[in-house]
């Protein structure tokens, strides 16, 4: 299989940004989010399915990673994990279920957010999961929980060793995240092979990754940091590297003339928002963020600003999630009159002044905010645009009293329930504009722990009518999720966190 | 005699260098009457100008006395010498950069007037003019547009217009032509006849010195060696170093032929000063005596010097 | 002027060590150089209460960036507590300065690893580029401010001039876009604008960390010819820009070095132009130059900034930029020391040439 | 005659260019067709005759930005070159004429800053006080304050000891008036230079922020600005986007530098 | 006087000098005299009057600026002002060398003096590089340098005016050239050491037979000094005379006028009361 290994193509990936580091619970960047995706292997995983255009999609699914099978009690609430036997982590040892329950300790009491997640396991203590054997992983959650499988198969509960971990643990450092930060004990299918940060990483295939060398297409997948955007088209057009990540939309239809270059436009249910803070007059007037709504030039900024690589979403849920519904939309585009009569009778006749905070290098959300700008000055609202550092940006976001925002949002659980959870439940951190109606909160909660798929449905339904009707959010866009390859590369394949799994990626002559 | 208007006693200017010590001025002692012209002549580094900026107070004395007009300004601060001011001026070297090269000549004739507190209207301004011999015309002009004898002349106007009782004139004539250096000497004498003033008049060039003076000091490393009247230091010197300047000049006469009395050897530096005769290394008529402190001897009225050669053979008539 | 003792020295008596002291103090090289290095500290010092204080005022809380978008009031505290950002800047401060006494520079807030370590592994890459640039800078701007002082007033003045004023107005980011542009996408001269070595190639074992000399170094001519065939478009670049005001310099140096009346002297006695110009005004007129090349080092490092980011050059300019974006404060005020540190170095440096060039200055 | 043009041709066009530029400042709004900030739907246009520079990706007319930003441009140049240079001219001055400990401290802090390149001071400067005009122009002016400082301090410590200054304080004038009345404009000549180059400095500097992110942002018509929008299109052939704002960046960028050198040669004469 | 082949004629030389506006002025108008071989020759006139022009048409090293308008300037036979470039490298200092005024700022600060003597006597006399440096300490011996040894591994900022003033002289001894002119090589000296270079180039002028041209404005200089002189205003040479003569019996007025300036420090100038 050495030989074999050796004739498969590299594949050099262009990163729009660096890696900060790869403790799996903890990492900030995007980078970081692919990079581990491919080291540590979680449970289960879902499964992928080809379409149309040839990227493998991952599906709402689930089939066995190192668990070989599992069960589901009747309840819903006991899960029963079988491990596989040959599973080994890249140092040869084996991924027992002691790994996995260290693994949710970590998390659980550990360092990082992951605490966050297991609620929606309904998971609050590390005593749930329990080591039956050494391959057999019992979790026991306090009620039917609608996205245990989802979760469990996020890459951040892949499997870490306890072994490693506790050879490099130390007193100030239980968990021993220094250690982590830059090292893994890969569960899953690739390690890295050289660490140069701010330049390049260098994946190569773990040798004992469960699934054989035969599972993957690459010999290794380099990982380049180009920050600059133009460069990495260039690099593309040159044949430099064979996939290019962080591409402008502006550039895709000059990209698209290239017949070496393909470009994978995929549609996501990443939400970009409009965000009125509730608190905050003048926002604290359903009617003025209804009449926003209305002015918003939603087709303008997606031709535009998207280049049309884009679709709009009518409701706090995204476009392509399970549950979404366009009916209760009532603020077609352009509908100034009606916007103006809804301010005069806010007490807003005149109009009045506002500042459009936006994160600076996120450059669709400062044009975006140009044409929202443009839009609302129709009805007499003067825009100013605000774009800031990321980091003040956060800072703002974070105090929640910022009146008048963009702010994005992907839910790695592609579920609708997760995504309310996260942004309009009353006093849920990430609800930067403050809405909180009751109501909402009690439906969110029962779709989040029921496991039957018309109860959610109903449930969802009314929770976007109400949110839709009071308008805490002008929902802007989905962008697509674009990726740019030379056309010989196959095998893209992209589950619901949206990150690249490299073992798929080949090249055809 | 009258009241000196200017008395220097034991002035001592030291200037500190890093490491060293510039000996500029040593103990130097001396007093300007009313209306007499003093000359002090030496060469370059003897610490003419280190005195005269230490008498109008540009520079702070190191030790010593200096007594204007009865008033011990030794110590005066920037503020306590501005009202003094105006009854000291000076003339400076450097006729192109002593005037500011911003200003018009009305501008730089007012301002001492203004600020004196004296009547500055523009009657007061034409009057020093013509005292200079300028006329109304150069009013309006910066110095730039000005000739060197110009200048000088201008910024003689500067220091007479408020009527001081007491001029240093450091070098007024060094950057000057020979024709227009005897008309600045010329004007100088008819200033100091009509006004009445004192001049300290610094130089180094001896025929000038000649020209104006009535007294004069032969300074060499920062010590007088020799004064007295004009007529009777530069006719009977008796310091070396006065006898060497003065046979050092050439004298434009070629039926003239002179025994020139050559000294070896340069300046020694001031940053180290050896005790006695400054001269020490480079007079061919030094002794033992010349390398302790050597006072000074008088040789006539008025006429001092500090060599052993003006020593008065007293002790060997008493024998 | 080093003097390291060795272990053994301490037996010795310590008038010979005393006196040794005597003697060096009596050098006013020496002393010289002991005052100014005094100074240097102090500005040093100045630099980082400077560096500490303005970058902790930058808006954006570190921690929160940390907690990420999953954050939580409780787990941003927790972040505050572990960075330390809950205390008083002033104990926040004198805690940096203790961990700068020995050498640490704190934690890289983003990727968790000591700052220094990070600058260090960058630095290499800047040096490079810099010293390239700057050796091309300097073969730009010699001869062509040579022969515009030399002469002066013709058209190869006027032209040389017009250059340097033309230089002196191009925005470097502009420039470096158009030289990506046409020589690596239009023309394929140039490799692609990827950092220092193509995709695949080993780093040579690392001597100076500067590609170029370690290649060489290893006996490897084709990653030397590598790393050569990546430097010259970026450090061109920044040479074009920087060349420009140096140029003038050395034009406006060479002229007045021309003037002077120990040129007339040596014409007046025969001395062959060549000599005069090359070994007489050249060698004055570097002194003036010299004096200056702080400001071309501002103007390096500044264009580094810029460039590394359009070239994917891992340098500290390139590091820092991403870490002002992230509010990696400990990062940030790394990198300003590093910058004082070596602007510092290099005026002692040019100080100490100047005393070596300028016998003036050697003896006051 | 011609000679005469020759020896000041450096100036001459310069200041020929920079009243262009202030005209076009001056005048120009007015004349245009569009706004400058608003957007149209007619985004990525080749320059025709409706629109004589094309349009960006917002549908906004270049030509109606590339004038409107000149207006910015300059001013920015402007306000920092006068005011760091009568900041600095005047700190330097005292310091220079007064010397002593003063000198020592101040000039300590001006070697602090100036161990900073000036770009990466105002870079940082920025970072702290926020996007917008004006903290560009605080951020540009403090990065070259210094230059300044130093410049007029070196000078002073030439000119105060020129018999000038000598004969002002002899004739009684007081300290303040000697170093900010006599001496202080003596010693401004070789800032003039400098304050020409600052504003080509700061236009540039001004850009370079832009580019990165930093200063005057989106939407605001601005050159550096305008530039980093057409560089994202540089390889997508919308050249009209760079080029044009980006010539008229570095034409006066030129004007200032060209005013700069004419005036060091009109000075050394 | 050797009233021989002159060494040296100037004829009716006219030098226009262009200023910064463009407007030509004429800086030397007909300027006629001669020099003969080893005679000391006296310029003299006020400042401004076109000494130092003069000198430096005669030497070729004229400012850019300045260009020669008529005229010749004979020397060996030669008209200098036809020499190409190239040939002025073989006049200048093997045949004519100058002095200037200021002698310290005359020394390349950035070299030993002894090298600056050593490498101008290596290229007039083709030595060898050791042989050269012996031969420039000879010079510097001779001319009144003491202890030339540790003397000529100064700079030339560690030198006083006068010793510098001898460095050169020094140097241009080096170059053994027919004419040597000295451009008020003692303004800015004191009057004793003045003196004493004075003597030196007495000495030197007597023993080597060099021609010298003395370039002054101290009647006294010339009296002392020259055998022959020439008096020059506005550009214009007034008068040639010899020194005995002008002071006996001055023709030009404005020599006359320069007669009454004269201030002398050995009796009372007549002007005074
Ligand atoms: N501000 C100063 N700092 C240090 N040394 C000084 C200062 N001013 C003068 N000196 C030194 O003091 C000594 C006397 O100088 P001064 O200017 O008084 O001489 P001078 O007789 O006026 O000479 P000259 O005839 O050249 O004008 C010189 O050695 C000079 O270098
Ligand atoms: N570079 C120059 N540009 C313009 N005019 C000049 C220049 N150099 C000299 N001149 C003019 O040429 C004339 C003759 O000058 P020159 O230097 O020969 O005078 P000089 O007799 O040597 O005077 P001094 O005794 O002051 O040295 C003067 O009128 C002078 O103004
Ligand atoms: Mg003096
Ligand atoms: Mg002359």
């Amino acid at each position: 299989p050495a030989t074999a290994q050796e004739e498969k193509p590299q594949i050099i990936i262009a990163y729009d940004g660096d890696i900060d580091h790869i403790e799996l619970m903890q990492f900030r960047s995007v980078a970081a989010y692919d990079a581990t995706a491919n080291l540590y292997e979680p449970l289960i995983t879902q499964t992928v399915v080809a379409n149309d255009s040839g990227e493998l999609v991952g599906q709402a699914e689930f089939e066995g990673a190192i668990a070989e099978s599992w069960e589901v009690s009747e309840d819903g609430t006991v899960f029963t994990f079988h491990l596989r036997q040959d599973a080994k982590f890249a140092d040869g040892t084996p991924i027992t279920a002691n790994d996995y329950k260290y693994t949710f300790d970590r998390a659980i009491t550990g360092p990082g957010y992951l605490a966050l997640l297991t609620p929606f396991m309904a998971i609050d203590t590390a005593d749930q999961i329990q080591v039956i054997d050494d391959y057999t992983l019992q979790i026991t959650t306090n009620r039917p929980a609608a996205l245990t499988e989802t979760i469990l198969g996020f890459q951040v509960f892949g499997a870490i060793s306890q072994a490693t971990a506790s050879a490099n643990a130390t007193e100030e450092d239980p968990w021993a995240e220094q250690y982590f930060h830059q090292n893994s004990n890969s569960s899953g299918p690739y390690v890295i092979t050289e660490w140069n940060q701010g330049v390049e990483y260098v994946f190569e295939p773990n040798p004992n990754y469960w699934r054989g060398p035969e599972f993957f297409q690459n010999s290794a997948t380099i990982f380049r940091v180009v920050p600059e955007a133009s460069t990495r088209e260039q690099l593309l057009r040159a044949g430099d590297v064979d996939v290019a990540l962080g591409i402008p939309f502006s550039s895709l239809d000059a990209l698209k003339q290239d017949s070496n270059i393909a470009i994978h436009a995929i549609p996501t249910t990443r939400i970009y928002h409009l965000g009125m803070n509730n608190n905050v007059a003048p926002f604290d007037d359903v009617r003025v963020r209804q009449a926003v709504s209305m002015a918003v030039p939603y087709d303008a900024i997606i031709e535009n600003v998207l280049a049309g690589y884009g679709q709009q979403p009518k409701s706090p849920v995204s476009v392509g999630m399970e549950g979404y519904t366009d009916e209760y939309w009532s603020y077609d585009d352009g509908d100034l009159e009606a916007a103006r009569a809804l301010l005069e009778t806010a007490g807003y006749g005149d109009g009045f002044e506002i500042d459009l905070t936006v994160p600076q290098e996120d450059q669709g959300r400062v044009d975006a905010a140009t044409w929202i700008q443009a839009g609302l000055a129709e009805i007499g609202i003067t825009v100013n645009i605000n774009a800031v550092p990321t980091a003040q940006f956060s800072e703002l976001l974070y105090s929640h009293e910022l009146p008048f925002f963009i702010e994005q949002w992907y839910s790695w659980g592609n579920d609708p329930f997760y995504q309310l959870t996260f942004n309009l439940k009353c006093d849920a951190f990430p609800n930067y504009v403050n809405y909180c109606n009751p109501e909402v909160d009690a439906l969110i909660d029962a779709g989040t722990f029921s496991r039957d798929p018309q109860e959610r449905a109903d449930l969802i339904r009314r929770a976007q009518q109400i949110i839709v009707e009071e308008a805490p959010w002008a929902f802007l866009y989905q962008p697509d999720l674009i990726i740019a390859t030379r056309s010989n590369v196959t095998g893209l394949a992209l589950f619901n966190d949206l990150t690249l799994r490299y073992a798929y990626l080949g090249k055809t002559e | 005699m009258t009241e000196p208007i200017l008395r220097v006693e034991h002035l001592v200017k030291h200037f500190r260098e890093g490491r060293h010590t510039i000996h500029a001025v040593n103990d130097v002692s001396f007093e300007v009457y009313p209306g007499e012209a003093v000359a002090v002549v030496g060469e370059s580094g003897s610490g003419k100008s280190t005195m005269a900026r230490c008498i109008i107070r540009l520079e702070r004395p190191t030790a010593g006395r200096i007594v204007f007009n009865g008033e011990d300004i030794t110590h005066h601060s920037a503020r306590q010498m501005r009202p003094a001011r105006r009854m000291l001026q000076m003339v400076f070297q450097d006729t192109h950069e002593s005037l500011n090269p911003l200003f018009s000549v009305r501008r730089i004739l007012r301002e001492p007037l203004i600020l004196h507190g004296l009547n500055h209207d523009k009657t007061q301004i034409l009057g020093a003019l013509e005292k200079v011999k300028l006329d109304q015309n150069h009013l309006g002009r910066r110095p730039h547009q000005l000739s060197g004898g110009q200048k000088q002349r201008v910024g003689m106007a500067r220091a007479m217009i408020t009527r001081p009782q007491f001029v240093v004139l450091d070098e007024p004539t060094a950057s000057l032509d020979m024709s227009l250096r005897l008309q600045t000497l010329n004007l100088l004498r008819e200033l100091q006849r009509e006004l009445n003033m004192a001049y300290l008049f610094i130089s180094h060039d001896l025929s000038t010195v000649r020209h104006l003076c009535d007294r004069v000091l032969v300074m060499y490393l920062g010590r007088i060696v020799e004064a007295g009247r004009v007529e009777d230091v530069f006719d009977h010197p008796r310091h070396v170093y006065t006898q060497a300047l003065l046979s050092a000049i050439p004298i434009p006469d070629p039926t003239i032929q002179r025994q020139r009395l050559l000294l070896s050897g340069e300046t020694p530096s001031t940053r180290q000063l050896k005790p006695g005769c400054g001269l020490q290394d480079r007079c061919p008529h030094v002794s033992a005596e010349c390398r302790v402190p050597i006072p000074f001897y008088k040789v006539s009225d008025g006429h001092v010097a500090a060599c052993r050669l003006a020593k008065p053979p007293i002790i060997e008539e008493k024998l | 002027m080093t003097t390291t003792p060795d272990t053994g020295a301490t037996d010795q008596s310590p008038s010979l060590w005393l006196s040794f002291w005597a003697i060096l103090r009596s050098n006013p090289l020496f002393r010289y150089l002991l005052r100014r290095l005094g100074l240097a500290v102090l500005a040093l010092v100045g630099v980082i209460g400077v560096a500490f204080f303005l970058t902790s005022v930058l808006p954006g809380n570190p921690a929160v960036v940390r907690a990420g978008p999953l954050a939580n009031e409780e787990r941003i505290e927790r972040y505050e507590r572990e960075m330390g950002l809950d205390r008083p800047l002033v104990v926040q401060f004198a805690d940096y300065v203790v961990h700068l006494a020995q050498g640490d520079l704190g934690e890289s807030w983003s990727s968790r690893q000591p700052a220094q370590d990070e600058l260090r592994a960058r630095i290499p890459a800047t040096v490079e580029l810099g010293i390239v640039a700057f050796g091309l800078t300097l073969a730009i701007s010699l001869p062509l401010g040579i022969l515009a002082a030399v002469y002066q007033g013709t058209i190869i003045d006027w032209v040389i001039r017009l250059f340097a004023t033309f230089g002196a107005s191009v925005a470097l980011f502009w420039l470096a876009l158009i030289g990506i542009h046409l020589f690596y996408y239009e023309w394929d001269i140039a490799p692609p604008p990827l950092d220092r070595l193509t995709i695949g190639t080993e780093e040579p074992p690392s001597v100076t960390g500067l590609f170029t000399i370690d290649s060489l170094l290893a006996g490897d001519i084709k990653t030397c010819r590598d790393a050569l065939n990546h430097l010259w478009l970026p450090a061109m670049t920044l040479a074009l820009v920087v060349s420009a005001p140096m140029t003038k310099m050395i034009r406006s140096a060479m002229l007045e070095t021309l003037d002077k009346d120990f040129i007339r002297t040596a014409r007046a006695v025969g001395l062959p132009p060549r000599t005069i110009i090359l070994v007489d005004a050249l060698r004055s007129a570097f002194i003036p130059v010299l004096t200056t090349s702080g400001i071309v080092f501002g103007y390096l490092v500044a264009g580094n900034v810029i460039v590394e980011r359009v070239f994917s050059w891992a340098g500290v300019g390139q590091y820092v930029w991403q870490a002002l974006d992230a509010n990696n404060l400990n990062a940030v005020r790394g990198f300003i020391l590093l910058i004082a540190v070596v602007y510092i170095v290099l005026n002692l440096v040019i100080d100490l040439l100047y005393s070596l060039l300028d016998p003036r200055i050697r003896l006051n | 005659m011609l000679h005469l043009l020759l020896r000041h041709f450096t100036l001459l066009l310069g200041s020929t260019l920079l009243i262009g530029f202030i005209g076009v400042a001056w005048i120009g709004p007015t004349q245009m067709k569009y706004e400058p900030e608003k957007v149209s739907r007619n985004t990525y246009e080749r320059p025709s005759k409706d629109y004589p520079f094309g349009t960006d990706k917002f549908g906004r007319d270049i030509q109606t930005r590339v004038v409107h930003a000149t207006q910015l441009d300059l001013r920015i140049a402007f306000t920092v070159a006068l005011i760091s240079f009568a900041v600095g001219s005047v700190i330097g001055a005292i310091v220079g004429y007064y010397g002593d400990w003063l000198d020592a401290i101040v000039m300590r802090g001006v070697d602090v800053l100036f161990a900073f390149p000036s770009f990466l001071l105002a870079m940082v400067i920025t970072g702290v006080l926020g996007d917008s005009e004006r903290n560009v122009i605080t951020a540009v002016t403090i990065a070259y304050i210094p230059y300044f400082v130093r410049l007029t301090r070196g000078q002073m410590l030439t000119v105060r000891t020129l018999p000038y200054a000598d004969a002002a304080i002899s004739i009684g004038n007081p300290s303040w008036r000697v170093a900010l009345i006599h001496l202080l404009p003596n010693t401004l000549a070789p800032s003039l230079v400098q304050m020409s180059m600052v504003a080509g400095w700061a236009i540039l500097d001004t850009a370079g922020l832009a580019f990165l992110g930093l200063g005057i942002t989106s939407p605001t018509a601005e050159w550096g600005v305008m530039i980093s929008e057409g560089a994202q299109r540089i390889t997508t052939g919308e050249w009209w986007m760079w080029l044009y704002p980006g010539a008229a960046l570095v034409l006066a960028a030129f004007a200032f530098n060209l005013i700069g050198d004419g005036l060091r040669n009109l000075l050394q004469q | 006087m050797d009233m021989t082949e002159p060494l040296l004629a100037l004829e009716n030389l006219s030098v226009t000098i262009t200023d910064n506006r463009g407007q030509s002025k004429p800086i030397l108008q007909g300027v006629s005299f001669e020099i003969y071989p080893n005679e000391v020759m006296g310029l003299v006139g006020e400042s401004g009057s076109g000494k130092s022009m003069t000198a430096l048409a005669i030497m070729g090293l004229l400012p850019r600026r300045a260009k020669p308008q008529s005229g010749h300037i004979w020397f060996n036979g030669h008209d200098l002002l036809t020499l190409s470039k190239r040939e002025w490298y073989a006049v200048r200092g093997s045949q004519l060398a100058m002095i200037f005024q200021n002698p310290r700022a005359a020394l390349n600060p950035l070299m030993r003096v002894g090298q600056q003597v050593a490498r101008v006597v290596r290229l007039h006399q083709s030595l060898k590089k050791r042989a050269a440096y012996e031969k420039a300490l000879d010079l510097l011996q001779q001319v009144g340098i003491p202890d030339s040894q540790t003397r000529a591994r100064a700079y030339p900022h560690q030198l006083s005016g006068g010793m510098a003033q001898r460095v050169l002289i020094a140097m241009m001894l080096a170059c053994q050239p027919r004419l040597l002119i000295a451009d008020e090589p003692t303004t800015g000296l004191d009057v004793t050491i003045q003196a004493q270079i004075f003597e030196l180039i007495k000495t030197i002028q007597a023993e080597f037979g060099t021609t010298l041209l003395l370039i002054t404005h101290d009647l006294g200089v010339v009296s002392e000094v020259c055998q022959r002189v020439a008096v020059m205003q506005d550009g214009k040479i007034q008068e040639v005379a010899t020194v005995g003569e002008l002071f006996a019996h001055p023709q030009h007025p404005y020599t006359q006028h320069l007669m009454n300036t004269l201030l002398r420090v050995d009796r009372p100038t007549n002007s005074r009361a």
